[in-house]
């Protein structure tokens, strides 16, 4: 069962990839990934039967790549937004020879 | 020492030693998410700054090649779990039989990925000082390319020039983590075969049945883990903007 | 012994009252600690072996209040800095801008006019100064802790930072961010003059050098004399006389060899061929700067008293393609 | 025929290098961090030396960066970092919660071995060339322009990661399953939670130091780029991956310690410790927010406005938990009945300096006031109060504080406590002067300084011999007690812990029955086999503490 969901969802996102969404070619292609690897989490790897505890671990571990990723970027993506004034970049070459 | 089931001295009980190994692969598989989260951060980072030269790298993969190889990867999780549950009900032989079908896919995975990593040398995919993004759109006939192959990729790398003046730069920076990503994957995978041959001889001998078979699951465990990272890094390195090709 | 640097940038007395205020909330927390240690220490001494203290296992009240007192000291530091921090980064519009460039281990830094100095900055005071940062290498950091400014450059990025001198004199810089070898001399003096003084050392030549012998030392460096031979006898056409004169050109066509057409002619050498000459100069478009062009067109203008080569075949002094 | 204990079970070299005695891997590892401490040691005795005189005649200026990266390396990695964890907590942690050993005892002494190949990669690149990147290992001075033995140092390092990666997972594995009976969350010491918080660090933090130097390390190695600006990659990544987890290692470091400190303050105030559970709550907290900080190093790098506000504000908040267990050891000793002994001179020494440390950490949280203090002697300043006023005293304090239960012999009292104050002062004198050296602007890193910096200097200088007395004085009677110091009881202070109740030194496992805990964390008042009679005021607490 799980191993057919999961070959449908490599088919899907190999087919997704020649389509173009725009903006959400990428959030399709990682949502159908997550997916994927949810299943695994939760039946191959047991994590729907395991303890409480064991479940804590896992959160645990994708909350912390979630902050480091997570905040990284956030860093990344307000660059472009900084309140000063309008960063006309120096034209570069010859000035800085 | 590894005697079906023995209580190492420092337990008091089998279900405490068995919760304990549970325990302690589960906190080994959050710090190998953080490790590989250092890779995705630099692709992310790295793929924001240069969408152009990451979208024409990831158009010179194999689709064929990384899809096939997604396919053996994900039958192979599939033996293992089936490993684990012929374990826990005592089917001996089954145990063996999945495991080594598990050790087969992965060595058919490992070895898709060397013709791989052989065709990006061929192709002069490498970063460092002979990487020329531009080869095979140069030398169609070296890579074996049809002249429609060739006349698309020559166009595309002519747009992706225009988008990004410094695409072989780039790109270089695209193949830097290819290869670091899927090399750390896959030298997951040849310490992951390493434990299955292991797993293999003592199944072998029949020591894993419903009392005692921890190895197996923790093994699984390990295994799922090192697929359930292709499956992230298949669309990532492969598949994002195909379409533009 | 002085304990803060002087203050010389509309910066500075901002940086020094917040450090003032955290000094003082920080001392009357650290002094009351240690006061409390140490009279507890002393008071609650241990007077027979087998004493016990008196069981107090905690207080609600006490952990709520050093958690809720505190915050709000912090909200107050925390607000106060990102003040002070976004104004750092708020560049005014009105700017002089300098462009630096650090690269192991020295620092060139070039005025608006394309003047460059190394290791040495000169600004007017009471003028805002953006500085318009890149390394070559590794990651520099520019640092001057007289205008309490500091600002990392970074190798394949354009960092900015602005301040204004409010004070004229001589202020030492640093590189801050660790670079290698010799990182602890890669540092220098700006120098914040008076308006007046400041335009003055912009138009006086006397700084960077004479631009003749400026010149006449990058006519070799660049090996424009392996060409360009004054008896014009090279690949390309001898400079004496030249300057000022009328050239003939390879379509018929002539110019005037002034300024422009100098500068052209290093930066696109095909454009106008002189006549009977091939078109085989290189650009040094990229290799040479504006006010290396500059000091060239000098070293050219000064041999224009120089008696033009005669070269066969050609009835103006030949020129220009250096 | 002296009665059998972990030392004298078995006897040979084969014994103890094949041991999976966490007693035993602990005293291994005593004396491997010991051995980095003084090459660690020396290198900064060279540093301080060199600094005399502006101008500096010492050493030559690539010879200086060296040292400096060298002291860095050795100090942070291999001493700080493995020191409390590795050698008190893997004594004490099973032996506190009632278990006869960790959870993995192949995997403890794997990751001592680990730690060793690790570290012999780090000394083949001291000795063949040096390194010189500065310890934060910045691309691309450290992956394509240096000219130093960067990539063993790098692999040393990465291999390092596994060592403590491996302790954590023992610890938080253990914690969870091997508790005894009885020995229930609330009941645990706060070393234990403590560790417990740091192991989360552990998991969570070192895979990603490994692979962020295993990156730099395959940039400087095969020409491959992650952040390389030649191939349009960004240097400014690295430090984010770097202080992700660099950041949260300077709590590896102090968590260890303020649990040691939470141990010797009730049990020389004798009287349970104040506010137990906000104690324990804060260990935790700082773990946690400790991850979410990391961004301050670099404001200066051009990281977006935004950005650094927010971390800004994220750093200020992790004051709170450091600030709240401050104020909880001081109230500990308010009414308490304070003995004057050797550990508890360093656990106040140690109050006194993290306060310091902690404090002048706000002025580099604040936006405004970093930009000038970031990268000068203010920075070098604060964190050595955080790491040696902080770390190492709560280090030698734990160190004193269990010799008893480590070596069976009791330290010389008077002469360890001379030590401790020699340690004190020195430090001050050491560390003090650079505070105001950096408001005057001398960066750090410098083998090279104007003249007007020179008196600060000498200070420092001054302080640092008295320092390195201070740190030779425990080593000589550290060693000369282990064979004639007095025989130590069971319980010499006495302390409340479990790894009381057993035996100094304790046997291979530990305890002779699985102990029943049925008391209460830190009670010394329902205790009768403490021995302790003496009176106490029955009056209840007015309840107001200090500030």
């Amino acid at each position: 069962m799980i191993f057919l969901a999961l070959m449908v969802g490599t088919g899907m996102t190999v087919w997704a990839a020649y389509q173009n969404f725009g903006l959400f070619n990428i959030v399709i292609a990682l949502g159908i990934a997550s997916i994927k690897a949810t299943l695994v989490i939760l039946f191959f790897m047991h994590g729907k039967y395991s303890s409480r505890r064991t479940k804590l671990v896992i959160v645990c571990g994708f909350f912390w790549l979630a902050i480091m990723l997570g905040l990284t970027l956030a860093d990344y993506s307000s660059r472009h937004a900084e309140p000063s004034r309008s960063q006309s970049r120096p034209a570069p070459a010859e000035q800085f020879v | 020492m590894h005697r079906t089931g023995e209580l190492y001295g420092q337990f008091q009980t089998l279900e405490q030693q068995k919760e304990t190994a549970t325990l302690g692969m589960w906190v080994f598989i959050v710090q190998e998410i953080l490790f590989f989260g250092g890779l995705f951060l630099a692709y992310t980072v790295n793929r924001h700054a240069h969408p152009t030269a990451f979208g024409v790298g990831g158009n010179m993969l194999s689709l064929k090649l990384g899809g096939a190889n997604t396919v053996v990867l994900i039958a192979s999780s599939l033996t293992m779990a089936m490993a684990v549950w012929s374990a826990t009900t005592s089917k001996k032989k089954l145990v063996t039989l999945f495991l080594i079908g598990t050790l087969v896919l992965g060595c058919v995975f490992l070895g898709v990925k060397v013709v791989e990593y052989k065709e990006k040398f061929d192709h002069h995919l490498i970063p460092g000082h002979g990487f020329d993004i531009s080869y095979c759109s140069k030398n169609a006939a070296a890579c074996g390319l049809s002249a429609k192959d060739a006349a698309t990729e020559v166009e595309e790398i002519e747009n992706g020039l225009k988008a990004d003046p410094d695409l072989n730069a780039h790109a270089q920076l695209y193949f830097s983590l290819y290869f670091g990503m899927t090399g750390l994957h896959a030298l997951h995978m040849v310490v992951g075969a390493g434990l299955l041959l292991w797993l293999i001889l003592q199944a072998g001998k029949g020591r894993f049945d419903a009392n005692y078979n921890t190895p197996v699951e923790n093994i699984g465990l390990y295994w799922h883990f090192v697929d359930i990272v292709w499956i992230y890094l298949f669309p990532l390195l492969y598949l994002i903007n195909r379409h533009l090709a | 012994m002085p304990l803060y640097p002087e203050q010389a940038s509309n910066f500075a007395p901002q940086v020094d009252n917040l450090v003032i205020f955290m000094i003082a909330v920080c001392l009357f927390f650290a002094v009351a600690i240690c006061a409390a240690v140490i009279y507890f220490f002393f008071k609650y001494h241990r007077k027979r072996p087998d004493d016990i203290g008196v069981p107090i296992h905690g207080d609600l009240r006490l952990e709520i209040a050093w958690i809720v007192l505190p915050f709000f000291l912090l909200l107050a530091m925390f607000g106060w800095g990102a003040a002070i921090y976004v104004d750092y980064r708020r560049t005014p519009a009105d700017t002089l801008d300098i462009y630096v460039v650090g690269k192991q281990w020295m620092w060139r830094l070039q005025q608006p006019d394309g003047r460059k100095e190394i290791n040495e900055l000169h600004v007017p005071v009471n003028r805002n100064i953006r500085l318009i940062m890149a390394s070559e290498d590794v990651i520099h950091d520019f640092s001057v802790p007289s205008f309490r400014v500091k600002m990392d450059v970074v190798p394949g990025h354009y960092n900015n930072m602005w301040f204004r001198p409010t004070k004229p004199g001589r202020y030492h810089f640093f590189c801050s961010q660790y670079c290698g070898t010799n990182h602890a001399v890669m540092g220098g003096w700006v120098t914040v003059m008076e308006p007046d003084n400041y335009a003055k050392w912009l138009s006086g030549t006397a700084a960077s050098g004479d631009p003749v012998a400026v010149g006449e030392k990058l006519y070799t460096e660049l090996a424009c004399n392996t060409c360009h031979m004054p008896d014009g006898k090279g690949r390309g056409p001898s400079y004496n006389g030249v300057y000022g004169s009328k050239v003939k050109l390879a379509d018929g066509s002539t110019v005037i060899a002034d300024d422009a057409y100098i500068r052209e002619s290093i930066l696109q050498p095909n454009a106008k061929i002189v006549a009977g000459y091939a078109p085989v100069m290189p650009s040094f478009q990229g290799l040479v700067t504006e006010d290396q062009i500059l000091a060239l067109t000098a070293y050219i203008k000064s041999m224009k008293d120089q008696p033009p080569p005669a070269k066969p075949g050609m009835s103006e002094p030949a020129t220009g393609k250096k | 025929m002296p009665r059998e204990h972990y030392l004298n079970a078995t006897y040979g070299m084969r014994s103890w290098l094949l041991t999976t005695d966490h007693k035993r891997i602990a005293l291994l590892y005593l004396i491997s961090v010991t051995f980095f401490f003084f090459v660690g040691g020396l290198f900064a005795t060279l540093i301080r030396i060199h600094l005399l005189t502006p101008g500096g005649y010492l050493v030559t200026p690539e010879m200086y960066n060296k040292l400096f990266t060298m002291h860095g390396v050795a100090m942070i990695f291999f001493f700080l970092i493995p020191s409390i964890p590795a050698v008190l907590g893997n004594f004490l942690i099973p032996i506190m919660i009632g278990a006869k050993d960790l959870a993995y005892p192949k995997i403890n002494l794997l990751s001592w071995y680990i730690y060793l190949v690790g570290g012999a990669f780090v000394l083949y690149s001291f000795a063949t060339g040096g390194l010189d990147t500065g310890w934060t290992f910045y691309t691309p001075l450290s992956s394509i322009y240096s000219n130093s033995a960067v990539t063993p140092a790098v692999i040393g390092i990465f291999i390092n990661g596994f060592s403590s990666i491996l302790t954590g997972l023992n610890f938080i594995v253990t914690v969870h399953t091997m508790r005894a009976p009885g020995m229930t969350w609330m009941r645990l010491p706060l070393f234990v939670w403590a560790h417990y918080a740091t192991s989360i660090i552990f998991i969570l933090g070192t895979p990603v130091i490994a692979i962020t130097l295993l990156l730099a390390g395959l940039e400087r190695m095969f020409n491959l780029g992650f952040f390389n600006p030649a191939y349009g990659g960004d240097p400014i990544l690295f430090q984010h991956m770097f202080w992700f987890y660099s950041h949260p290692a300077v709590y590896i470091m102090i968590l260890p310690a303020m649990g040691v400190i939470s141990e010797i303050i009730p049990t020389f105030a004798r009287k349970p410790i104040f506010g137990y559970d906000f104690i324990a709550a804060s260990s935790i907290g700082i773990a946690v927010i400790g991850f979410i900080v990391w961004a301050h190093h670099m404001f200066l790098t051009g990281q977006s406005t935004y950005s650094a506000v927010a971390f800004s504000f994220l750093t200020f908040l992790v004051a709170i938990p450091s600030a709240v267990k401050v104020f909880n050891w001081t109230s500990t000793l308010y009414k308490g009945s304070i003995a004057y002994d050797t550990p508890m001179l360093y656990g106040l020494g140690f109050i006194g300096l993290f306060t310091i440390g902690g404090l002048t950490g706000l002025f580099l949280a604040c936006l405004g006031l970093d930009i000038h203090l970031h990268d000068t002697y203010f920075v070098v300043a604060h964190f050595h109060y955080i790491m040696v006023g902080g770390a190492i005293m709560g280090y030698l304090g734990g160190i004193h504080f269990w010799w008893p239960k480590i070596t069976g012999r009791m330290y010389p009292e008077s002469l360890a406590r001379i030590a401790a104050i020699v340690l004190f002062v020195g430090f001050n004198l050491t560390f003090f002067p650079q505070f105001i050296l950096g408001y005057l602007g001398m960066p750090r890193r410098y083998h090279d300084y104007p003249p007007e910096f020179q008196v600060l200097n000498v200070m420092s200088t001054a302080g640092a011999s008295i320092l390195a007395l201070g740190y030779l004085l425990p080593m000589i009677y550290l060693t000369w007690s282990m064979r004639y110091g007095k025989v130590a009881g069971k319980n010499p202070w006495p302390a409340t812990g479990l790894e009381w109740t057993t035996d100094s030194p304790p046997l291979t496992e530990n305890f002779h029955d699985t102990p029943v805990v049925d008391w209460e964390v830190y009670d010394f008042e329902h205790r009768p086999e403490l021995g302790l009679s003496g009176a106490i005021s029955k009056k209840p607490a007015p309840a107001h503490g200090d500030d």
